[in-house]
């Protein structure tokens, strides 16, 4: 198994009701994979799952990419700063 | 793309210091600065009018300050003649009429795209840096998105 | 065009301070500014180096506002999004790396003509402004004379 | 015949050696007129006059503008402020 941890932003966070998760998730997982599983814990995240954005280990992350060891992984919604 | 150049990215809670930030970026051969600067709206007109108490911004800050470097990197790749560069993000609780953010750049002279580069690194931020805002005002509390979604290799 | 935007045009010998004065032109509604300032430049390269002590700058001032209040007209008449408007000249003798003018304007959001009107007001300052500068450097000293000739109606 | 007051600027002040002029000039005298008695008097002004600029009251004035009575005339050289 992978240890990870999971920072959550604005909306998320809200969803989630936490700024960050500390998970086990297996070898070779991706963020489409770990973006499911978190989906089914909140299910609050369902109706903003397609508009999340991640990043791994402070870079923007595609769905397909596999989550290496000791990430830190954030999800985020579309950023509005300025 | 010469190392020595100023090139000031940060995440702040502090106010922006205009003169300051711009005296850090105005080398012996500066002759010109654009910039932009951002402001939160107490009163925005559009379908109606709504009022804003104040703006929380929240910032995912190592990656933030990474991503603002790299949009400092894309201008220089751009424009070939900045100079410094700053772009600086304010967080916190801001209220009505304070500048929340700072896109600066210099050169020798002013037609060498400094106004060009100032809009780009601003669009720029807009589109990819992690920071958030929620409004605060008299019907509640919302977070704002934004309405950009990334492409891939952005 | 409302007459209760904030206009404000100023030939003066006093530094600039760039947040007072875009503080000036921050309306509730205001979300955007953009900016331009000039400074002096200590080392010019341009066929060869130059050396700049100072610059002493020289300004036909009752004319000089009016035309900084004319060129402020212009800008509002082709972005009428425009808010605020700031054009301040700085004159006296000015040393390298010291801001000479700032040129700012102010609207509820960017994409307003901002960055636009900015880089409008400055390239009119450089046509038909009545101001000056000596040079002053080690080989000596000498007016430098602008290149534009007016036509007529400007 | 008319009063009138000449300002000079920048290197049209060091060739007439004086920051302003008081002038009698015949009533009728254009902007073009009055610049052709200022390089007679002042002969240094010969190879600046075709890029000078003039002002009547404070406002750009053409070469054939008649100056009216009592004006405030200035002469100048093309600008560089900024």
């Amino acid at each position: 198994m992978n240890r990870v941890t999971i920072l959550l932003f604005a909306t998320l966070r809200d969803y989630v009701g936490a700024r960050s998760l500390e998970l086990e998730i297996p070898v070779g997982t991706t963020i489409q994979g770990l973006t499911e599983t978190l989906v089914k814990t909140y299910p609050r995240l369902e109706k903003v799952k397609d508009s999340m954005m991640a990043a791994i280990n402070r870079s923007y992350a595609a769905d397909e990419q596999v989550i290496p060891e000791n990430a830190e992984i954030a999800f985020f919604p579309p950023v509005s700063g300025g | 793309m010469e190392t020595n150049l100023p090139t000031i990215v940060s995440i702040t809670a502090d106010p922006l210091d205009l003169d300051f930030l711009l005296a850090q970026i105005t080398l012996p051969t500066t002759g010109a600065a654009a910039m932009f600067s951002g402001m939160v709206r107490g009163v925005t007109h559009h379908s109606g009018t709504r009022q804003t108490t104040y703006l929380e911004y929240e910032a995912y800050q190592p990656m933030a300050e990474a991503v603002l470097r790299q949009i400092a990197d894309e201008m220089r790749q751009r424009w070939a003649d900045l100079q410094g560069i700053v772009i600086v993000q304010r967080v916190g609780r801001l209220y009505p009429q304070t500048p929340t953010i700072l896109v600066a750049c210099t050169a020798a002279h002013r037609h060498t795209g400094v106004f060009e580069a100032a809009r780009y690194g601003i669009d720029r931020v807009k589109e990819i840096v992690p920071v958030w805002k929620k409004e605060v005002g008299p019907e509640g509390e919302f977070w704002i998105e934004g309405e950009h979604h990334l492409k891939s290799g952005e």
